[in-house]
């Protein structure tokens, strides 16, 4: 029941909110809202643990069956495995900041919000899905709002990035179309196909079909997951997006790639996973460095932390693609991770826009003295992506690296290096940033006179901040829970 | 004729029944009055589909020349009601001082040619099947033609009623070959075989028939048809004419010509292929609203091409399902089209510029409407294709599937184009806020109702695929 | 008499006239002559009916039907298409089918 | 000995709550809560010291807490604990003494500052830090907390933030650092695949059977268990700014100067000689080579770092690469060294790394005194200053003797161990060594005459004696860099923990005391009073001094990597590339999809006949396709 008080809550609130009296009723709405949601997924994940620590072991819980097309089997099937509460969790914190971080829409504002939480809907959807029909239904749901929200609120060439993002996105999905079909009509759950992964997952399917349709799905999802070459959207939908949407577009929607990949790709096809992983592994590492090389040389803000995320969302796909557990529980815990930290980034960086007028680095400077908190925060989000030990981004990323160097094969370990190696990369280029845009003398005069940050941008900031320390600091519980359903889907 | 076979073929006689009385009211009207027969219309209309929905025999008549079974009876339904929607979005059109002393002759003619349709839904010979095809066609070449002042409107009429005359000739041809292989036309004991006559016989009809669909090569007509129509005329071509012709399709195929499947799946499985893709590729850079949206009929049939592609019983009622929620979301975007074109008589893509900030409602319609026609959740038109590349799946067409998903790809392209339009782009002259009339504003609830809502209830699609468990 | 002419021979003739009123259809610019192109395609497809039903299934006549019934929606159709054409010659004082192309693209 | 966890939680308290607090509690209660919990931490660390080397008799290793952090696999996870071995104690109590000498010394120093509670606040969390990364039980914390002293360390170097060069300056010892650390990661990896666990005891124990497998595989000629522990090293040698990896510890002493005091003298730049100590076992076991490695660049180093510490102008950058010397005399000690009754060099190095804590960080912090006082780092803007700080002037003194290698200070002591056993393992790097404990010599007494003697300079501001509570720090350390060498170090600390006998070596002795001696003279003669003398030799060894004075052109050689080769070669490339050709490539399938729309416009050509032609043509094809076909 609470799992459809998950979808329930927000397409609620979204339909609210096009009823909204004004600005601030809206705001409001939308608040409560995602509070409520808020404060269910973490319930959800003290009732989740609750069963678990009773020992159930069921590789998912709260699973319930409604049936839909009979005649195609497809159900809404819903459930929830330790991967899923995490990343319902991620996403919570990230639309609930996410309100807050553009509490000064002001255009067109009820439609703005709408769009907003219709997108949550469809992550939120998506995660708890067992049936590849429905979590298709959501994926797509989720990815159209972003057309709306980043071509009518967005900045810069927002109509050329907001096409490219929807229809890149589009295509990726309808791979996904191929893929899912191909599992299906090659399923046989007793006598009919299924949808359903947990009943997929027992299938053997032969190779050649999983040869096929393992990259198809793979890609499908990785489009979202900005594998590389496929990563072209990012940067410039990231850039031209408005603070919330670039928020829980990089910090959720870009998870889809990975969790559908980990779920659905690799755990329903694995032997054609081991065969083909080399060639994906070549091109999520590729990912991984390009993007982090590919940093240095931006100076837009956005643009910097696009990039970054390539890099960083690279290193989820390649975590996913070492098929062990502990590389998957890595992948995992860097898909909150990045989550947490890029959701902070863009909610900084469109808070310091809204204040500078512009991106560019080195247009400005300085910024620690006349904006201590959002500097402050600025640097703690850095230090998070750049993996200082205590925040989320270390744990994560030294979860893969352990993971994927366990790998038995030589081959793996070597990219492996090569994947760590973007460490440093990425070192250089958080530094580069925080050292010109928040270090140094002021460079502008005008800069002088900077609002300091406002209420809710510090709840919101805060908010991601205490996420991301308190995963730094204390893990276990959330790599033990992810990895208890690891065991299921990686066997 | 009994009262049996009467009520076999109620649809039909209680067109004929509308017609007539509408004829006698237009005789019998005070000239002032004329207004009235409108509401008077889509009355008797919404009678007439009400009864279409009501339980009765099924069964043959006229010696098996008139067959019906549910799944016809369903889709007259289908079709019934998308009429219905199209007389009610027709009201401000028919408005116009031009037309004032011709409104009859506008339902006449629309519902002259839905008896048509019936009739070719319900044929059990080829002769019936002609003459319902006829029936479905002239009356609307002559409505194509209804704008008399406006060269454009003739220039449509004249291009339907000459393609459909050539192409019905040659459909003609076909019949006459397929006569001569089996000395039979009744479709019920028609005997194929995959001799060559029969195949080319085959080619010849289909051709014909596929020119009503707007299959590539086909379809040059559509576009400039549409865009010259009045937009009542278009929604009947892009709507009812199509979809019933797609539906005599299924059933010829699935039946008749069972015996040389492997030769029709190719040639469905090319033409397919090419109307995706040659209608999506034109789509994109349309201007006028309405030859965009032909364009986009046109992709659509490829659409529909492939949930026959396969044969399977499931293929058909993925058809029937996506005719059924192509209808409503493509009054949809029709009804929209025309509500702006009667307020503004603006017709094209860049007069849609902000047209959310001056008519919210009518462009989430409009966007609904759109979003439905690309696929997206969770609308029904996302069913619809989902289901029509199920089916394409199942027969283990995946290249074609591959080629369909990337049209989807592409056809979301050109309906965000206008959705970015509309909620977008800003505009120094956009369309002045209006308020449609309270018929136009029904339809367009209706319209959006169902799209919303069929995707949602399942038992829709089970009733289809129950029907079509048959065939 | 029709015993002595083979039925290839009647063939001949109506695919003959079948593809001498396309021919006629797609090259002539005058509207009516089109029009007339399609009849000729109509009657070649009349003959065929009536000369099958004659020579290969001659113990029914649907074909004989058929060509009766193609031949009243010929005239039908024409009545529609001709007052399509005199509608067009009002608004652009030609029948010239090359210049019923406002349309396009 | 559960208190000693106190002894890490007391500055990370410190730190969360002035952290956090930061601008909303006043200077001076800040600093006092940081430096009450340091103090107590130092109590409380030299009370284990106490108890483990005086009330027990064999020094065990001992873990008295402990708790699952991160588990990656079954063996392989991150434990949170505290071991407790003769290193660790001792570096406990070196960390917190140095760390509360400094904490007091800065309540004078950065007196005023505008940051004061955010530095004391990254001051705890250095130290905490610091105190984390010694007692690690295993290797994964000890990265952890390496990263975090990093991190800390930075935070600090950047502490004027609005100073472009000390962002710089901090930007850079990240990155190089960091460069560094992935090296110690990827060796760490490569460890851990092999053992299957991280935890000390199992790595260093030298029986452990993975080492056997991975001394058995070789990669380019090397065991991949030395490659392991070279990459380590790597991380160890950037920390501990060895060559040439050492780049950023003179720039870093753009930070504040307690701060170099207790960073870059005492603690974290000998973390990584700390590190080598700690995993000493497996080295010396199975990958001499590797140590030869850790000998070689210590060599190197402490020679490299001694020439250009002659040539520097800025009081601060002379210390500092006196560090980089001195760290290379502790690597060079640790590399030449052996296991067991022949570990003299492991306990010398550790007894160097002991006494040079005390004496370096009295140079910084009396560095510290002269800057505070007259507001300038160069030293040819000082001198004669004996007069204005007499207090400062003789513990500087008392730390220049000690570093010098005079007795009875510290620095004689453990120089003299560490000469002794590089004696027995290789006559070249002994002669190097005692070399440059001469240029030691010279160029700290370079530094000290200079400053306190030489000529009388203008003094924009009057020069005065520190206050009260930065003296108090410096006295005790001067009493620690006087007395410490009298400790018995080997009793307590050794390579395999049991009590080394050391006796000295008069004639190494007696030599390393010459040696000194001369350096002292050398810089007296040139130093003592203004003379022209010192210019001249400058001129005559114009090339060597000038490419000294450079540092030997390594920072530009690290520019033109950086910049010209990673930023213009690599990344604008990159960035180029990705907008250009694989976003051009998306891009272009859409504009062909244009393209080929625009082109085929022509079928719609709006005429009848040209409709009725194409569908004539399309049916004809059908036609022949299905002949073609069928039959």
């Amino acid at each position: 029941m609470i799992l459809i008080a998950l979808i329930v809550i927000p397409a609620l609130t979204a339909l609210a909110v096009m009823f909204a009296r004004d600005a601030r009723q809206t705001k409001s709405l939308s608040a409560v809202g995602m509070s409520i949601q808020l404060i269910l997924s973490f319930y959800l994940l003290y009732i989740f643990l609750k069963e678990r620590a009773f020992g159930n072991t069921e590789p998912v819980l709260f699973g319930k069956r409604f049936e839909w097309y009979p005649g195609l089997n497809i159900n809404f099937d819903i459930g929830v495995d330790g991967i899923s509460v995490a990343m319902i969790l991620l996403t919570s914190i990230v639309i609930f900041t996410g309100i807050f971080a553009s509490w000064e829409v002001k255009e067109q504002f009820r439609e703005f919000f709408a769009s907003l939480i219709i997108l949550a809907t469809g992550v939120f959807g998506f995660f708890i899905s067992l049936d590849l029909f429905v979590m298709f239904l959501f994926f797509e749901l989720a990815v159209i709002p972003m057309y709306l929200l980043i071509g009518i609120w967005g900045s810069g060439k927002k109509e050329y990035s907001a096409m490219k993002l929807t229809l890149m996105l589009m295509a990726g999905s309808a791979l996904l179309v191929v893929g899912i079909l191909g599992i299906y009509f090659h399923s046989d759950v007793n006598g009919t196909h299924s949808f359903n992964i947990l009943e997929l997952a027992n299938q053997n399917f032969s190779i050649e079909m999983q040869r096929i349709f393992f990259p198809i799905t793979f890609i499908g999802f990785g489009v979202i997951g900005a594998l590389f070459p496929f990563h072209t959207w990012s940067p410039d939908g990231h850039s031209s997006a408005p603070t919330a949407v670039s928020m829980l577009h990089a910090g959720v929607l870009m998870k889809l790639g990975g969790y559908g990949c980990l779920k659905v790709a690799i755990a329903l096809m694995p032997e054609a996973a081991h065969e083909l992983s080399w060639i994906f592994l070549i091109l999520t590492s590729i990912s991984v460095i390009y993007g982090a090389l590919g940093v240095i040389a931006q100076s837009d803000l956005k643009y910097i932390n696009a990039y970054s995320s390539v890099s960083h969302c690279g290193l989820v796909l390649f975590a996913v693609l070492m098929l062990n557990e502990t590389a998957a529980n890595g992948a995992v815990l860097q898909m909150i991770s990045h989550g947490l930290m890029t959701a902070l980034f863009f909610a900084l960086i469109g808070m310091l826009y809204s204040r500078t007028h512009t991106r560019i680095v080195h247009e400005m400077g300085g910024l620690m003295k006349v904006l201590p908190f959002l500097s402050v925060c600025y640097v703690i989000a850095g230090l998070a992506s750049l993996g200082l030990p205590g925040l989320s981004g270390f744990v994560a990323e030294m979860t893969i690296f352990v993971g994927a160097f366990q790998h038995p094969d030589m081959f793996h370990r070597v990219i492996t290096i090569v994947a760590i190696s973007s460490i440093v990369v990425t070192a250089v280029y958080i530094l580069r940033v925080v050292g010109s845009l928040l270090m140094g003398p002021i460079k502008n005069e005008a800069y002088q006179h900077l609002e300091p940050a406002k209420w809710h941008e510090k709840l919101a900031t805060v908010t991601l901040i205490v996420a991301i320390v308190i995963i730094g600091i204390a893990p276990l519980w959330l790599s033990d829970m992810i990895m208890e359903s690891l065991g299921a889907i990686l066997d | 004729m009994s009262l049996n076979e009467l009520m076999i073929m109620r649809h039909e006689w209680a067109l004929v029944a509308v017609a007539l009385i509408l004829l006698i009211a237009e005789i019998g009207m005070n000239e002032n009055r004329k207004q009235n027969i409108k509401l008077f219309a889509c009355v008797l209309m919404t009678l007439v589909t009400v009864l279409g929905f009501l339980p009765a025999d099924t069964g043959t008549v006229f010696g098996n020349m008139y067959v019906t079974d549910p799944l016809r009876i369903l889709m007259k339904n289908i079709l019934n009601v998308g009429v219905l929607i199209i007389f009610l979005q027709s009201f401000s059109w028919l408005k116009q001082p031009n037309y004032q002393d011709r409104i009859t002759e506008f339902y006449l003619l629309m519902l002259s040619s839905l008896i048509g349709v019936s009739y070719m839904i319900s044929s059990g010979h080829f002769l019936m099947f002609y003459l319902g095809l006829e029936l479905t066609t002239i009356p609307i070449a002559a409505l194509a033609a209804y704008e008399q002042f406006k060269s454009k409107s003739a220039e449509a009429g004249i291009k339907l009623i000459l393609s459909s005359a050539f192409s019905s000739a040659i459909l003609l041809f076909g019949i006459s070959i397929l006569f001569a292989a089996s000395g039979n036309l009744y479709f019920n004991s028609y005997e194929s075989s995959d001799s060559i006559i029969n195949v080319l016989g085959f080619i010849f009809f289909f051709s014909g028939l596929a020119f009503k669909i707007s299959i590539v090569p086909f379809h040059l007509w559509t576009a400039d048809v549409y865009e010259g129509s009045p937009t009542s005329v278009t929604s009947y071509l892009s709507v009812i004419s199509k979809g019933s012709a797609v539906f005599i399709l299924v059933i010829v195929l699935t039946t008749l010509f069972r015996v040389i499947q492997p030769m029709w799946q190719e040639v469905l499985y090319a033409t397919s292929i090419l109307t995706m893709t040659i209608g999506n590729l034109f789509a994109i850079r349309q201007q006028n609203v309405k030859r965009f949206l032909a364009f986009s009929s046109i992709a659509q049939a490829g659409f529909i091409m492939l949930g026959i592609v396969g044969g399977t019983a499931l293929g058909m009622a993925t058809v029937i399902y996506f005719v059924l929620v192509y209808v409503f979301s493509n009054l949809a975007a029709f009804g929209v089209v025309q509500a702006v074109e009667q307020a503004s008589g603006k017709v094209t893509v860049d007069d849609y510029n902000g047209l959310y900030k001056t008519n919210p409602k009518l462009s989430l319609v409009m966007m609904l409407a759109l979003f439905s026609l690309a696929g997206i959740p969770p609308l029904a038109g996302f069913f619809g294709k989902f289901f029509l590349f199920t089916a394409v799946a199942e027969s283990g067409f995946y290249v074609l599937l591959g080629v369909a998903v990337l049209n989807t790809v592409i056809s979301l392209y050109y309906y965000l184009l206008v959705v970015k339009a509309m909620f977008i782009n800003s505009s120094d002259t956009p369309v002045t806020a209006f308020t449609s009339d309270m018929a136009m504003r029904i339809s367009l609830v209706v319209c959006s109702v169902g799209i919303l809502v069929i995707g949602f209830y399942s038992p829709v699609f089970a009733y289809i695929k129950e029907l079509c468990v048959g065939i | 008499m029709m015993e002595h002419v083979p039925i290839s021979h009647v063939l001949i003739v109506t695919s003959a006239m079948f593809f001498i009123g396309v021919y006629g259809f797609l090259t002539r610019r005058n509207l009516v002559t089109m029009l007339i192109g399609v009849e000729l395609m109509l009657n070649a497809v009349n003959i065929n009916f009536v000369i099958f039903d004659r020579y290969l299934y001659p113990d029914q006549i649907s074909g004989h039907f058929f060509a009766l019934f193609i031949i009243a929606i010929a005239a039908a159709e024409a009545a529609v298409a001709i007052a399509i054409f005199i509608n067009l010659y009002r608004n652009i004082r030609s029948i010239d089918v090359e210049e019923v192309d406002k349309m396009k693209y | 000995m559960s208190y000693v966890i106190l002894i890490i939680a007391l500055p990370f308290a410190a730190f969360v709550i002035n952290g956090l607090l930061s601008g909303k509690i006043p200077h001076r209660f800040a600093g006092w809560l940081a430096t009450g919990a340091i103090g107590v931490a130092a109590v409380l660390a030299w009370l284990t010291a106490y108890s483990y080397f005086f009330q027990s008799t064999s020094f065990e290793k001992i873990i008295p807490f402990q708790i699952t952090w991160l588990s990656f696999t079954e063996t392989l996870q991150i434990d949170m604990g505290i071991l407790l071995d003769p290193i660790s104690v001792m570096m406990l109590v070196v960390i917190t003494t140095v760390s509360l000498m400094v904490f007091l010394y800065s309540l004078g120093y950065m007196q005023g500052e505008k940051g004061f509670v955010r530095y004391y606040a990254f001051l705890s969390l250095f130290s905490f830090s610091m105190l984390g990364l010694v007692v690690a039980t295993n290797l994964f914390q000890l990265y952890m907390f390496w990263e975090l002293v990093g991190v800390s360390s930075d935070l600090l170097i950047g502490y004027y933030y609005d100073k472009p060069e000390a962002v710089a300056a901090a930007k850079k010892a990240f990155i190089v650092t960091r460069f560094a650390d992935f090296g110690f990661l990827v060796g760490i990896l490569l460890l851990s695949y092999y053992t299957g666990t991280f935890d000390f005891a199992a790595i260093t124990d030298p029986n452990h059977t993975a080492f056997t497998t991975m001394t058995g595989s070789l990669f380019l000629g090397l065991s991949v268990l030395t490659w392991a522990l070279m990459l380590i090293f790597m991380g160890g040698a950037g920390k501990s700014a060895m060559f040439p990896l050492h780049i950023w510890l003179p720039d870093a002493m753009e930070g504040p100067t307690p701060v170099s005091a207790l960073i870059h003298a005492a603690t974290m730049v000998v973390a990584g000689v700390f590190l080598v100590a700690r995993m000493f076992p497996v080295f010396s076991f199975h990958a001499p080579e590797a140590l030869d490695a850790v000998a070689f660049i210590g060599v190197f180093t402490l020679l490299f770092a001694a020439i250009i510490a002659c040539t520097q102008t800025d009081i601060k950058r002379i210390l500092a690469f006196s560090t980089m010397s001195q760290i290379g005399y502790m690597m060079l000690a640790l590399g030449v060294s052996d296991y067991g009754d022949q570990g003299l060099g492991f306990t010398a190095s550790m007894f160097h790394l002991f006494t040079h804590a005390f004496f370096k960080a009295l140079l910084f912090l009396g560095a510290g005194s002269i800057i505070h006082a007259i507001h300038s780092n160069d030293i040819r803007e000082m001198g004669n200053l004996r007069k204005h700080q007499p207090v400062t002037h003789i513990v500087f003194l008392i730390a220049c003797l000690a570093i010098a290698g005079i007795p009875p200070f510290a620095g004689f002591f453990s120089k003299d161990e560490i000469l002794a056993a590089t004696l027995n393992s290789s006559p070249v790097y002994f002669a190097i060594a005692t070399f440059t404990a001469g240029l030691t010599a010279f160029y700290m007494f370079r530094l000290y005459f200079l400053v306190f003697w030489n000529r009388e300079t203008v003094y924009e501001y009057k020069p005065h004696e520190s206050s009260f509570i930065m003296l108090v720090p410096m006295i005790v350390l001067a009493v620690g860099s006087a007395v410490a060498g009298f400790i018995p170090f080997g009793k307590f600390v050794s390579s395999d923990s049991q009590p080394l006998h050391i006796e000295m070596n008069q004639t190494v002795a007696i030599l390393s005391i010459v040696v000194a001696a001369t350096g002292i003279l050398i810089a007296w003669a040139l130093y003592k009073k203004e003379s022209p003398l010192s210019e001249k030799i400058a001129s005559t060894l114009n090339g060597l001094y000038r490419v000294a004075l450079k540092k030997f052109y390594i920072d530009e050689l690290y520019v033109f990597i950086t910049k010209k080769i990673i930023f213009n070669l690599i990344s604008k490339p990159i960035a180029w590339f990705d907008r250009h050709v694989i976003d051009a490539l998306m891009d272009f399938t859409a504009t062909a999809t244009n393209k080929v729309s625009a082109e085929i416009k022509g079928l719609q050509s709006g005429q009848l006949q040209h409709y009725a032609y194409i569908f004539l043509s399309g049916v004809v094809l059908i036609v022949l396709i299905m002949i073609f076909n069928y039959t």
